[in-house]
């Protein structure tokens, strides 16, 4: 067992530290969004980012290496270099399009993607198919060389700042479930469109419905072949995994929890003082400290080509979990505090602890979204532990 | 052995429920939310027609005459409705005012309360979690309050507020000088509470020993445990409801067993719960010697249990519950409301740990 | 609202409290058994105990009255007085002969059990029909005068003292799962019955497993009709019932815990002054208080004729985890004594801390036994809150 | 990046379950549970061929110069497979010896407890959760020893035990005067423990200073939170092979969904705590500097982790996992060992809250 990233790493990361030092930040740009992508470029370029993307369609064409991959994003974060865009675009349409769609598609769509000349926003779920995605009801029929679609999305994130949207929608509406739905893409900017943004809870506006009432596009816009949308939709190509990243924010919540104890006040003495908010951070802490070391584990054998067995399909609901132990926690330690709504982009109270309720809240919305807790267990009960399909629910498709 | 509602009280207790989710459910909870004030004031004047102001008034002052336990069936059908408004202000305003008020005191303010003529409210709690009567630091002397106030609902709106201070409570009226307020962006939205500072305020003075005063406390914590019991069954109900009608794979979700047995787990968590604020409230009006323990333990188990109740809700209802547009998420931060008011369960839970002996 | 019994009850009570004055404990009399039967056929005479029994078969048959029930048992535990016999053939083989026996049945078998002069067991469970009871395997075959019956009983209180034992068999192997049953009475004093005693984790042996083989009883030794014995089983006489009297058990518990807190020590210190302690408890006596005066409710309302709604069907899993809690605070606070065996009826060490061992397992057999606490879930989700029967689990019958 | 383990690690690990599930399958465990002695000599003289006695021992002494992150993959085999015997004290007493120990100790008792001619125990907790090396109170004065000492394991058999005293460790024989044993009627019947009591006992010394002295105990809590790893993912894998053979209601009962969700999350306690027992163990081998805290936060962690496990194991099989005759009870009870072994897991979060300062 060995912790440390080895000297071959070592040196790369000085490498990496070298371009950095050449390249970022600019030398004298007065416009940051040209700084940005033209950093980007030469980072392409350099074989830093978009690993695994090939070449012909804007990527660096890497040979797989998730220690570097991560070598990389810790060292641009360091001096908060431009790294790779994020969203729907570039984590989820890309890849599908490099192993489904048409060479046209691929040469059109995916290099100004990965620019940010493109913004995408995905059209799955719908008001009245959530978990059970497959039951999506927008249709879409060919009339001429256009298809028409009519239906509603839902928890759409992005939609009113997309350029275009790839949606699922049911194009036969006599085959089974699963069999008919197509992946189309589609031009946000028409009157067919109309987007309307959802607040939530937190008072933030992240998510969007989108109402779509004879919205048009060409007959050729489509992904993969008509009525396997929903295959389509489950390609995912493999790239570099680094199950390291997602353990951070937790690891800084702990941290800021652990000062946010010794801060508060009990009684007049410091709340870390109080025996069961010392258990309970402890608690807390061995749950954070196994989920780091466990990850280190996954990306150790992810790398060696071993199979890390349950823990990958239990991750998600683990990071719930745990989100859930300190935002309990931290509604108890910040006192009246927890009486407010969480700042939104302004200043609060003296202590600013409503910055908490931030995570009172949000542990629910990560609970939630990407997979609601239950689904999560339905995974790891079946895929992970084997457990037979029951009957009821045997017609969910992938279970996921 | 009749640990159960009276005729007059089951009816009360109908009475304001069916009349603030029928307004709630057409309106008035949702305007309420929505408003810079947090005030709907038909609801209001409706709930006051009710005699709701006056349950725990004397009947010489317009009142029912009845106790805490009439307010606290009072307060768990308002949680239940989710009901807008001033009304935990208002009864401990109330009772203060007839506990500890002057002849002329009462003659005032008491028939305008029980009639809703007059909003009133309590500032008790103080910066640093100082909640308990012992602990306030305002101080009336001379005629004139100083200090600062914490979690005053509706300050500004109130025409008579009861301020806890060192020997006791202190009457402010509305327009009384030297008052500054300070509103907060707050989660619940149908209960508004905010900071008041006072600098050389003109007050009545109403002398308590703090033993006493702490009774007053006792009493907005056996309200608050009401309302939060209130509220959680109907985020059971709720989470219930939906699970029955939303479908997902063929049919309702609410047959699939994992969910049925996390609302089951919820309802073994919130229904025996009732024993114990009903028990609070009975103890507070008999005077029994664990009163003031079974306030402490009520209001905290009672706070935590809505809020748990209030996450699991939420879950159960998918993405649509974590919507500002879809009601869970209102009776979401009246738990927030209930978890926090008057201090965190822990510090009940020491404070009854205290009062045992331990 | 109103927590004392008022007047008539107090009344009441001192007009038992005379009557066991009088004859609680007897004059003088060697014989202890003797004295407790001569006591209970006073008491019955004088309408105390078997109160809802008709006088014709040995009860005192008296008008339904909770709280007149309650006094009496209060009453007889504080002088110790012998009280209504338990077991399985008072509380279950008795109600059903009144309602579905025979009348020779009925003459013959009630009022013996009724003064403990036949013990019986009861024959439900088996190894592979647990939750699922119906699914029985046991065969009962009519030849000539007598039922032979074969099969494998398991989870049978008292076997190994039991004359008889009351016993569903599956009669009619062609009919459907729920309709082939018999409800049989059996002769446990032959050949081919054999007991064997089943070792709990604990170390007790409370239970047995009983082997059948080729047992034999008479044709009209059937409770109700052949292939009706599943309904027969489900019978229960209305009768008084006090939701308060399982509570006190709770309470005594948390009172010990308290002492307990107070004895243990942590770091030098009483463990009560440590503040998780302190919290863990009163969190706990919450649990305790909710549930008292939330039996105090219910049969307040019960007396009152009035549904006292959700809370009937929660109260054994209520029970089951505030159980849980107990047990898990204890193990915390027992130290070392959590390494030993609960004691089996002799000392231990100094503090005698390894009592409390009996609650950490027994919190568990209290969870799994009389309706494991997911079958619990099932009936709270279903009668409780009105949730859809799931397709898959359709096939369970009354499901409880 | 290299947080797995070696090819070698991996094979030792498969060598020792495998070993311990075969036999331990075939009876050895269970005979040992049943014996008077809960020692099976075949077992154990089998398990000392694999040259687990030896695992932490220096090659001159006929060991595998490994480390405690070794010892602890061992562990958890052995925690998995249930195994019975003296493992624990047998690997701390070399441990101790090879530290501590002077060069005539290490010589005459390191070869013999790496090759199992010997076994080995340590004696450290004392009465009132004394378990920390600055809390022993057993003395060794001029060659004599004197104190009691609680949950020894295997005293009567050990043929060397390593007593913790004040400013160090005391080495005692099999049949030195002046040692008292009390056997217990101990629940884990697979790991025998005994009060022993010295009274001028004569003992060899070992010094070191307590904090020193102390790497032992964080040794046994590094292996105990590896023991109960292994158990708890041994009750996890029993409960799910019950769920998918066990037939109710016409089908395994692994199709329900509430036992589903139940064993998932089951799954998502047990599985995660692998990697803070390594990381323990990997701290304590790297003398880090989180070393002594991370040891007692993963004693704490997994002593809760296996016994709420253990008990969810049980509700999971119903009645027959409460028998004594079903194999779950007896992980179960090993669960009760380990949550209680060295103090139950509020001491140790305790302990690291204080070590971190907090």
């Amino acid at each position: 067992m060995d912790l440390e990233l080895g000297s071959e790493y070592e040196a790369f990361r000085q490498e990496v530290a070298a371009f950095l030092a050449a390249h970022w930040p600019p030398a004298k740009e007065t416009d940051a969004r040209a700084a940005a992508s033209a950093f980007r470029e030469r980072a392409v370029a350099r074989g830093y980012l978009y690993r695994s993307i090939p070449k012909a369609y804007g990527g660096s064409e890497q040979a797989p290496d998730p220690l570097k991959g991560r070598v990389i994003r810790e060292e641009f974060a360091r001096v908060g270099a431009p790294g790779e865009l994020q969203g729907p675009g570039v984590s989820m349409l890309v890849p599908t399009l490099l192993a489904c769609g048409a060479d046209w598609q691929k040469e059109r769509f995916v290099a100004p993607t990965l620019r940010g000349e493109i913004v995408w926003c995905q059209g799955y779920s719908e008001p009245g198919a959530g978990s059970d995605l497959a039951s999506l009801r927008t249709r879409g029929a060919l009339e001429g060389e256009s298809w028409v679609i009519s239906g509603q999305k839902v928890w759409t994130t992005m939609a009113h700042l997309a350029d275009y949207m790839f949606i699922l929608v049911r194009t036969e509406p006599d085959a089974a479930k699963h069999d008919g739905i197509s992946y189309l893409l589609l031009d946000m900017k028409q009157p067919g469109v109309t987007v309307r943004p959802l607040k939530q809870m937190t008072g933030g506006r992240e998510f969007n419905e989108v109402f779509l009432d004879g919205a048009r596009t060409p007959k050729d816009w489509i992904v993969g072949e008509r009525g396997r949308g929903w295959q389509v939709s489950r390609t995912t190509l493999k790239h570099e995994r680094d199950t390291v990243g997602g353990q951070s924010r937790t690891e800084d919540m702990f941290g800021k929890l652990v000062e946010l104890a010794k801060d508060a006040q009990r009684e007049g003495q410091p709340a870390l003082a109080s025996g069961d908010v010392r258990q309970e951070l402890a608690r807390i802490e061995a749950y954070v400290l196994a989920q780091r070391y466990s990850a280190y584990r996954q990306m150790s054998m992810d790398l060696a080509g071993q199979d890390a067995g349950l823990i990958g399909v239990l991750n998600k609901l683990n990071g719930t979990m745990i989100g859930h132990h300190i935002a309990n926690l931290a509604q108890d330690l910040i006192g009246d505090a927890a009486l407010l709504m969480p700042p939104q982009g302004r200043g609060g109270n003296r202590r600013g602890d409503e910055k908490w309720v931030n995570q009172i809240m949000g542990s629910l919305g990560v609970a939630i979204a990407g997979g609601a807790s239950n689904i999560q267990r339905n995974v790891i009960a079946e895929r992970g532990l084997g457990l037979p399909r029951d009957g009821a629910e045997g017609q969910k498709g992938t279970g996921a | 052995m009749r640990f159960r509602l009276s005729d007059d009280q089951a009816a009360l207790q109908d009475a304001v429920r069916d009349y603030a989710l029928r307004e709630g459910d057409a309106g008035a909870r949702r305007r309420a939310f929505e408003s810079d004030t947090g005030f709907d004031a038909d609801f209001w004047s409706g709930l006051m027609d009710l005699g709701v102001g006056g349950l725990a008034c004397p009947e010489d002052a317009g009142g029912l005459g009845l106790g805490v336990t009439d307010l606290a069936l009072a307060a768990e059908a308002l949680g239940y409705a989710g009901a807008p408004g001033p009304f935990l202000g208002q009864v401990l305003a109330a009772l203060a005012i007839d506990r500890f008020g002057s002849p002329a005191q009462k003659d005032r303010w008491l028939p305008a309360l029980a009639t809703g003529q007059a909003i009133g409210t309590v500032a008790l709690a103080e910066a640093g979690d100082r909640v308990r009567a012992a602990d306030w630091t305002a101080r009336l002397e001379g005629g004139r309050l100083s200090g600062e106030k914490r979690q005053v609902l509706y300050p500004e709106l109130a025409d008579i507020t009861v301020v806890g201070v060192a020997g006791g409570f202190a009457l402010v009226e509305k327009d009384a000088a030297g008052q500054t307020f300070e509103a907060l962006d707050v989660a619940d939205r149908t209960r508004r509470i905010g900071h008041v500072a006072y600098a050389e305020t003109p007050a009545d003075a109403m002398p308590a020993e703090a033993d006493a005063a702490e009774a007053l406390v006792d009493a907005a914590l056996v309200l608050t445990a009401a309302d939060a019991f209130g509220g959680a069954r109907r985020l059971l109900d709720m989470s219930v409801d939906y699970a029955k009608t939303r479908e997902q794979f063929g049919g309702p979700i609410g047959r699939f067993q994992g969910l049925k047995h996390q609302l089951a787990n919820m309802a073994v968590e919130v229904e025996p719960a009732r024993g114990l604020y009903w028990y609070a409230a009975y103890a507070f009006d008999h005077g029994a010697p664990d009163a003031r323990r079974v306030a402490a333990l009520a209001k905290a188990h009672l706070g935590d249990v809505y809020m748990q109740t209030a996450r699991a809700a939420v879950e159960a209802h998918g993405g649509i519950g974590y919507t500002w547009e879809y009601d869970a998420q209102i009776w979401f931060k009246r738990a927030m409301f209930d978890f926090a008011y008057l201090g965190a369960p822990s510090r009940h839970r020491e404070h009854a740990a205290r009062l045992a002996g331990w």
